[in-house]
């Protein structure tokens, strides 16, 4: 039987993996990007398998929201990474270091 | 009488204000006649204070002027306490200082800091009045700083000259060695009396005697016995006593007038006037007086031996005074207290008398002082001859000599002391001390006469064609002085040594008044001068001008073989013992030592440098190394925020 | 639930329209009549300011089913939060106009995230939290990126994001968690419900808890989650930096009041050590690296950070008095380092952005006014008395010292002197040295008379600190 | 003038506006030509009124009790507990008639030599002079920090823009210096408002406390008060602050600044941790004498005239925290009162000796631009005036009888003999050091034949110069001549601090 546990061993896995992938990366930033949708997928999974263990929709509706969020988070998040591309040809994230120290 | 009181000490105080700060507006002979003036009233109402308490049958009178301030129960007050030691104090000082105030228009006659030096000597008279009319310990110290810092300046009068301004601050400095015992002996007096009032402490004298105070951990001694050396330290300061000496020779690097005034009459007698004073605490410290005499005695030969290899005039009467104080105090510690402001009284006249000469002799000589260049000056200069003989012979205590009653007396006093029965060996000392003494200032001091005034003249030609008798303002002092150095002794010797002058200001132990031994064979002046010739100390010192006559006019050539011969000793004395070594290259060489460590290793290296510039800058570093963690990659701002919740979590598993 | 109770809401529903109309009215704008716009939105926060004063509570309401909620602290945030953001459209406009940014876009993106912040602070619900907080967090990382031919916008504008993106995905992680152990979102239903069950106090809940503090954490900048900050303060245009330093402080504080205390007070005793921890790592590490710094920008970024420890060890306390300390810590850092931002806009001009501290060299000789301002500000972030920042310090001190901290009320003491040699150090720039630049002054009138008035606002609230701290007590007495 | 209500505010905020003022009018003209300006004479006719104002405080002072005087007391930060509360004894009102004294003087001083922003310059004076006032009159813990900390602005300021070479470097480290140490005075008094529920320093004086906390309390006083006397071994930041401060920086500074921490002491740590105060008594004396001892021989190696003036003013200072230290080894006996009153006699008297050696100093600053000794000698041959006043007050450093020197110095070493031999033994050494010091910078600068060229063409004092200097000799020797109204005036008030330091309160 598949128990509320697992779901929140798989999420937290996820949200591992999410987090992994954003410390380890050090080339892509659209690599980034997907982390963090793959993070909030994490958060989502979490919600679902509560709302379905409590009987309580709230976190069901919880994640409409996130995904909503994460639409203009996305959004939002390309913009940026173009604009950065026009100014440096280059979206790799290990010469995104002019500011330090 | 208090008004008289007031007028004696403010006249000069007004008088060397009017000088020093209008002296442009009053003109140089404003400015000496204004202090002229002024001392010169201090000086006939003190003879008239004197007159009254003497033979007018005035009571000793204790008044406060004003309180200084009052704090904590303890009193600080400025007053006058007037009995005879005082008036004949303020007389010696008062007259001195006049005589020398006429002379100085002579002496400072083409000086710019005429009024300058007028204002000064003004201010000196104010401030030794203040010392010597004080009722209290304050004011004592007041008056005994006072003075010093007019010694200061008037020692630094030519402040352009090296020597003279080494030679002030050096002076300054010995005294405020002296004077850090003397307030420590202040203090003293204060915390076993809880007053500084004079009458008060003598009045509680026994108590004190009764207590001790522990000094070094466990060793109790007695607190009369702290008290009265701390003081006394105070007088060796300024009375030149040794080792605290040093100062003085140094000091005629002064104007010759003040010479005469504050480092022969007056100041310098300030140590012995306030042992006098303290009389009744002195009496009661057997340990105190033993160290007084020793120190005196001590003071008195071998100073007086550095007298006798001095080439500079002035330098050879400085030394002459510190063995005449030297003898003073040898008298103050065989409880001979009479006899020792007896010779300070004839010493003010005859030193006065001898340095004034001195600065005529100067005067004549353009200012050269180097009595191996004089000679045969007797015939250019006959009153300042004259008035010099009779000053030297009163200083070698030639008999009938105003020297002669006070030397002799004081030596038959120390003959007669108790110390014989009590401490022999001090008594030995004192004994040996002032009878070679007796020889050797008659040596010294004819060696001096003789090379300036007989024998050869060997002065260049140039100073020899201007050599004449100096002024009248120079001479009239001269000879105003030279007549109470004759006579005075024989005047005064029987009412002040024997006629019970000085009635309740001195106080003396019955067992120690070797003076009222003597009295029991006074017979008068004139007994005690015709019994001269069978003493040991008349022959002592015709011996000693016979030898300075042999060897200064005679032989000449024998003192050069005599230095070759002992070159040593020679050495010896031409280096003071080497006292100025050790207290320039040692004592003030360490100071400076020390200075230099504690600010370049302590203040600088160590708290600076180390831990206060030292904590900033390892901040400083801190920083620097911090900020590296800010490596600019997202990828270390990612991981920061994943150790910083692994931490967390870890604590909440672990250790919550 | 009738509809007057909505009322309570309407501070951010005035809002919302207005910034629909200020959103219609700038695409008829034209460049040159951008001032147009400017006015509308301060016309915009005048009408919330309305709003917020007319529809002052008496006590707590409670609407949208236990989602919002207005009570005098709200109030006072929201007031105070409006007015920053005020503060910062004046200082800003010359900036944006000189340097060819003066869009509509800057307006409508603060007045979004100021959207953000009032719904933060009137959250009751970790829900609520969230759309406010990704409301502003969006709006800020727009803001941060709205300079497009600027690299290092660009750049920090990314970092802000990402970073940004993991906290808020951490955040809700947390709130998944809490979620799902007290079966509800809103705050005092988390309360009953730990109240009712002490067991729930566990774990899983603490896990939850953890991953809540990385969202408060790294919105105030405490470190160890702190790291964004300076580039960002550094690379973000100047207006933007006085923006994301100013207003959005007030609902980090909020966010982190509405759920450390209105949601999980009871678990004070869990979440206070570890609010500590970054609280002291805070102030340390905020105070330290910002000795060397060159750029003002940057060194005012490592100062928050300093700063926000402050606030965090007077929240850590856990007494109402703590609470209160950090709310007029917080309000009394903003308005000086509102003004020493406004500051550093004041001295830039077209193309030239005066962001290193050697720019304030010789500042009192080209104006000794602007200079005097600067130190006041300065000395307030310093903490020397007269000037407020120093009743923050000494309010959070205080606090730390009732708790029986007495080494962490020495350990703050220490920093602050730390703390105060760079801002020394900008004021021996000014005064001290001799100006490489001797350009004069050029921003209108307006920025000069605001920027006066903050300046003097640090001294007189220094002078008479009483009603401030007294209304602190009150709204979370 | 003694019924003026509300004596204290005035003198606090009448110079403060009277700076607000200047900065106001600014610069007119040419700041350069020393006739420009109206704010000279603002600045000069707002400190002067000031000083006659504050004349009330003496003549209306009740000399009977030892209540504070010219209370005023209206809440400030209800919700802290404090109050705008002022009141002088006879501890702190001749401090603030010593501020009042004094300001005036440094702004007749600084009348035509300060060249650079001279409205600011004075402004920062007149600021500091208020705050100063506040810090002496303040009976509210809180109101005396903010006034304590806000003073070390103008300082900064001054030492900073109108200093010498090395002037950041001095200025920075005097600042923070002063302000750590001050900063845990904040926490002791943020306990003790804990405790009593007040800032009310009469308050915290009758609160009971333990031990341990009066001696954790006590350690915040004492690194704030040592640092601002200073007191060995934080004293460093003097010589650097004095050096490079400008003239009226440094008569400050030394004049009255530094009394602040004296002031400190015996307003707070002995009457309101007496048994701390007592635990660590033994300390502050050893301190003391180590000041006494060990900076005078610094001071006699100093190659800078106003470092040496500096390390002087430590080792006096050393006298102060020394007769307010041996209250305890006095237990029972008389002499404590005698030992307080000889420090605070002393912070008087250095305030005027110290200011006035530090102005002598400026004197020959603005003629030769230079502070080294060697660079002079014989400044007596062109300058007689100045070099009599400089003698005096050489004198007066050194302790001579007649100037108000000694007068502490005395009431010090009779009091600290009465307690140990020793410690008078130490301490009286000072008559020897400080003569040397002095007299031998004295003799350096002062005598000799005219050591270079520039000493030739000096010129002697300016009108301006002669009535500061002659204001100050007045003083020195009116105090030192008759300090009995003075000492009067402390009595009541030293006597009850001496009861109040010798309970126990806990």
């Amino acid at each position: 039987m598949i128990g509320l546990q697992h779901y929140l061993t798989l999420s937290a896995m996820l949200f591992v993996l999410a987090i992994a992938g954003i410390v380890i990366n050090r080339r892509n930033l659209i690599l980034l990007l997907m982390c963090i949708e793959l993070m909030l997928l994490a958060v989502n999974f979490n919600f679902i398998a509560f709302s379905r263990h409590l009987g309580d929709e709230t976190g069901q509706v919880f994640v409409f929201f996130i995904l909503t969020v994460a639409a203009a988070e996305a959004a939002i998040g390309l913009a940026i990474l173009v604009v950065l591309f026009r100014n440096r040809r280059s979206i790799n994230v290990d010469e995104l270091n002019t500011m330090k120290g | 009488m208090y008004p008289y009181y007031l007028t004696i000490v403010l006249a000069p105080l007004f008088a060397a204000i009017v000088a020093g700060f209008f002296g442009k507006q009053i003109g140089r002979a404003g400015a000496h006649w204004i202090t002229i003036l002024a001392v010169g009233l201090s000086c006939l109402l003190s003879a008239y204070v004197l007159y009254q308490l003497y033979w007018g049958g005035a009571e000793p009178e204790n008044i406060s002027v004003y309180t200084w301030a009052v704090t904590d129960g303890l009193r600080m007050e400025i007053g006058f306490l007037v009995d005879r030691l005082t008036a004949l104090m303020m007389v010696v000082v008062t007259f001195v200082s006049l005589m020398v105030h006429i002379y100085t228009i002579g002496y400072m006659h083409d000086d710019p800091g005429y009024s300058r030096f007028f204002s000064y000597i003004s201010l000196f008279t104010f401030s030794m009045l203040m010392l010597v009319m004080s009722n209290n310990f304050l004011q004592l110290f007041f008056g005994w700083e006072a003075v010093g810092l007019v010694s200061y300046l008037l020692i630094g009068f030519w402040f352009k000259r090296e020597t003279a301004i080494v030679a002030n601050l050096k002076a300054f400095l010995v005294n405020r060695v002296g004077d850090f015992g003397f307030l420590l002996g202040i203090a003293a007096v204060v915390m076993f009396t809880g007053t500084l009032d004079y009458a008060e402490v003598f009045a509680s004298r026994d108590s004190i005697a009764a207590q001790s105070i522990e000094v070094f951990g466990g060793t109790a001694w007695n607190a009369m016995t702290v008290i009265c050396i701390l003081l006394f330290i105070g007088a060796m300061g300024k009375s030149a006593q040794a080792p605290l000496h040093v100062w003085l020779p140094d000091s005629m690097e002064g104007p010759t007038p003040i010479s005469a005034l504050i480092h022969a009459a007056t100041m310098v007698t300030a140590g012995i006037f306030m042992v006098a004073r303290m009389s009744p605490l002195y009496e009661l410290s057997e340990v105190a007086l033993a160290t007084v005499i020793v120190i005196g005695a001590i003071t008195a030969l071998f100073m007086g031996l550095l007298g006798i290899v001095q080439n500079d005039i002035k330098r050879v009467v400085a030394y002459s005074t510190l063995s005449q104080l030297g003898y003073m105090t040898v008298a103050l510690g065989a409880s001979a207290y009479g006899a020792a402001v007896f010779h300070l009284m004839t010493h003010a006249f005859f030193k006065a008398l001898l340095f004034l000469a001195a600065g005529s002799v100067i005067i004549a000589m353009h200012h050269e002082q180097d009595i191996r260049k004089m000679g045969g000056l007797r015939k250019y200069m006959p009153i300042t001859y004259w008035t010099s003989l009779i000053g030297t012979l009163a200083l070698i205590g030639f008999p009938g000599s105003s020297g002669f009653y006070s030397k002799d007396l004081l030596i038959e006093a120390v003959r007669d002391s108790h110390w014989l029965s009590t401490d022999a060996w001090v008594y030995w000392i004192a004994c040996l001390s002032v009878l070679l003494g007796v020889f050797v200032t008659a040596l010294y001091s004819f060696r001096m006469f003789f090379l300036v005034f007989h024998g050869k003249e060997r002065m260049d030609a140039k100073t020899r064609s201007h050599l004449h008798e100096t002024p009248a303002v120079v001479t009239v002092p001269l000879i105003l002085l030279a007549v109470p150095s004759a006579v005075i002794g024989w005047i005064t010797v029987e009412p002040i040594l024997f006629g019970g002058f000085f009635g309740e200001s001195i106080v003396v132990g019955e067992s120690h008044d070797a003076l009222a031994k003597l009295g029991e064979h006074w017979h008068g002046s004139l007994a005690l001068l015709l019994h001269a010739p069978v003493t040991p100390v008349f022959w002592l010192a015709v011996a000693g001008t016979a030898t300075a006559w042999y060897l200064y006019l005679v032989r000449p050539e024998i003192p050069g073989k005599i230095v070759e011969r002992f070159s040593s000793a020679y050495k010896l004395l031409v280096n003071k013992y080497y006292f100025d070594d050790l207290y320039m290259k040692g004592f003030a060489g360490a100071g400076r030592s020390i200075g230099k460590v504690l600010w370049e290793k302590g203040d600088q290296r160590l708290i600076d440098g180390m831990l206060v510039n030292g904590t900033a800058n390892s901040v400083g570093r801190l920083a620097g190394v911090l900020r590296q963690l800010q490596t600019g990659y997202l990828y270390t701002y990612a991981f920061a925020m994943i150790i910083g919740l692994t931490m967390f979590l870890g604590w909440l598993v672990w250790f919550r | 639930m009738d509809i007057t109770s909505f009322v309570a809401a309407a501070p951010e529903m005035t809002l919302l329209g207005a910034i629909c109309v200020v959103l219609l009215a700038d695409l008829f704008v034209d460049d040159d009549k951008r001032f147009i716009t400017f006015g509308l939105a301060l016309a915009s926060l005048a009408v919330t300011l309305w709003a917020l004063a007319a529809t002052a509570p008496e006590g707590r309401i409670v609407i949208f089913d236990g989602s919002y909620v207005s009570d005098p602290l709200s109030q006072v945030l929201k007031i105070a939060a409006t007015g920053f953001v005020a503060l910062s459209f004046i200082y800003s406009r010359d900036f944006l106009a000189a340097n060819g940014l003066h869009k509509g876009e800057f307006y409508l993106l603060g007045l979004f995230g100021l959207l953000g912040m009032l719904i933060m602070i009137s959250s009751n619900s970790l829900l609520t939290m969230y759309l406010g907080l990704e409301t502003l967090a969006l709006a800020q990382y727009a803001l941060v990126a709205i300079d497009r031919n600027n690299v290092t916008s660009a750049e920090s504008a990314m970092k802000y994001f990402i970073l940004g993106a993991i906290a808020s995905g951490g955040l809700l992680y947390g709130i998944s968690w809490v979620y799902g152990v007290t079966g509800s979102l809103e705050f005092d239903e988390i309360t009953a419900a730990i109240t009712a069950d002490p067991s729930l106090n566990s774990l899983p809940l603490w896990f939850g808890l953890a991953f809540l503090i990385v969202g408060i954490g790294f919105k105030f900048g405490a470190v160890p989650f702190h790291m964004w900050l300076p580039d960002v303060y550094q690379g973000a245009r100047s207006p933007v930096t006085l923006y994301i330093a100013s207003a959005p402080k007030l609902a980090a504080l909020a966010l982190t009041l509405r759920i450390l205390v209105d949601g999980l007070g009871v678990l004070h005793d869990t979440w206070a050590d570890m609010v500590m921890v970054i609280a002291v790592l805070s102030i340390l590490i905020g105070n330290i690296i910002a000795i060397v710094q060159t750029n003002i920008k940057r060194m005012l970024g490592y100062s928050t950070i300093g700063h926000v420890g402050f606030i965090l060890l007077a929240v850590f306390c856990g007494t109402a008095e703590g609470y209160a300390a950090a709310l007029f810590y917080t309000l009394t850092y903003v308005v000086a380092a509102a003004g020493a931002f406004g500051m550093v806009i004041l001295l830039s001009r077209r193309g030239y952005e005066a962001e290193n501290l050697a720019d304030f060299k010789g500042l009192n000789a080209r104006s000794p006014w602007f200079a005097m301002i600067m130190m006041f500000l300065m000395l307030s972030l310093a903490g020397i008395p007269p000037f407020i920042g120093f009743f923050g310090k000494l309010n959070a001190i205080s606090a730390v010292l009732d708790v029986g901290y007495t080494e962490l009320a020495v350990l703050m003491v220490i920093v602050s002197v730390i703390g105060a040699y760079y801002y020394l150090r900008v004021i021996w720039y000014m005064y001290f040295e001799d100006a490489e630049d001797k350009a004069v002054l050029q921003s209108s009138a307006d920025a000069r008379v605001v920027m006066s008035l903050n300046g003097i606002a640090v001294l007189a609230l220094g002078i008479a600190p009483g009603w401030l701290w007294a209304l602190c007590q009150q709204v979370l007495g | 003038m003694g019924d003026i209500d509300n004596l204290l505010s005035i003198l606090i905020w009448l110079p403060i506006l009277g700076g607000v003022a200047l900065l106001a009018i600014g610069d007119q003209g040419d700041p350069r030509s020393s006739r420009s300006g109206t704010m000279r004479v603002v600045a000069l006719a707002v400190s002067l009124l000031t000083f006659l104002l504050s004349l009330g405080l003496y003549t209306g002072f009740d000399h009977t009790t030892a209540e504070m005087q010219f209370v005023e007391r209206i809440p400030w930060v209800p919700s802290l507990g404090a109050d705008y509360y002022l009141g002088v004894d006879g501890i702190s009102a001749p401090l603030i008639l010593l501020t009042t004294f004094i300001t005036p003087l440094v702004v007749i001083s600084a009348w035509e030599t300060i060249k650079t922003r001279p409205a600011q310059y004075f402004a920062a004076f007149l600021i500091l002079e208020g705050l100063m006032v506040g810090v002496f009159s303040a009976l509210d813990g809180l109101l005396f920090y903010v006034f304590w900390e806000a003073m070390l602005v103008p300082m900064f300021l001054i030492i900073g823009v109108w200093g010498g070479a090395r002037r950041i470097y001095a200025t920075v480290k005097f600042f923070l210096y002063t302000f750590l140490g001050s900063v845990l005075m904040l926490v002791a008094f943020i306990y003790l408002y804990r405790v009593t529920g007040s800032f009310d320093l009469l308050g915290f004086m009758d609160a009971p406390i333990g031990l341990t906390a009066q001696k954790l309390i006590f350690i915040g006083f004492l690194l704030a008060f040592a640092v601002k006397v200073p007191m060995w071994p934080v004293h460093t930041w003097l010589p650097d602050a004095h050096v490079e401060a400008p003239t009226g920086g440094s008569v400050i500074l030394a004049a009255i600044m530094l009394k602040m921490g004296g002031y400190g002491f015996v307003r707070l740590s002995l009457p309101i941790v007496p048994d701390a105060s007592a635990y660590f008594a033994g300390l502050m004396v050893a301190l003391s004498l180590i000041a006494v001892v060990y900076v005078g021989f610094v001071a006699l190696m100093q190659k800078d005239m106003k470092k040496l003036i500096a390390y002087s003013s430590i080792a006096h200072m050393g006298f102060v925290t020394l007769g307010f230290f041996l209250v305890w080894f006095l237990q029972g006996e008389s002499g404590a009162v005698l030992g307080i009153s000889g420090g605070m006699v002393q912070m008087v008297s250095h305030g005027l000796i110290s200011g006035a050696m530090f102005l002598c100093v400026g004197v020959l600053y603005d003629r030769m631009h230079s502070r080294k000794i060697s660079d002079y000698g014989g400044v007596a041959n062109t300058m007689p005036v100045f070099a009599a006043f400089m003698v005096l007050f050489a004198m007066a450093n050194a302790g001579l009888p007649g100037t108000s020197g000694f007068v502490g110095e005395f009431m010090v070493i009779v009091a600290s003999f009465k307690a140990n031999v020793w410690f008078a033994f130490f301490a009286a050494t000072t008559l020897v050091l400080g003569a040397a010091y002095t007299l031998w910078m004295v003799k350096r600068v002062v005598y000799g034949e005219v050591a270079n060229e520039r000493v030739g063409e000096l010129e002697d004092l300016k009108r301006r110069e002669y009535i500061v200097l002659g204001v100050l000799a007045v003083a020195v020797l009116v105090v030192g001549l008759w300090p009995a109204p003075l000492v009067d005036m402390m009595n009541p008030s030293i006597e009850h601090l001496v009861e109040q330091a010798v309970r126990s309160k806990y």
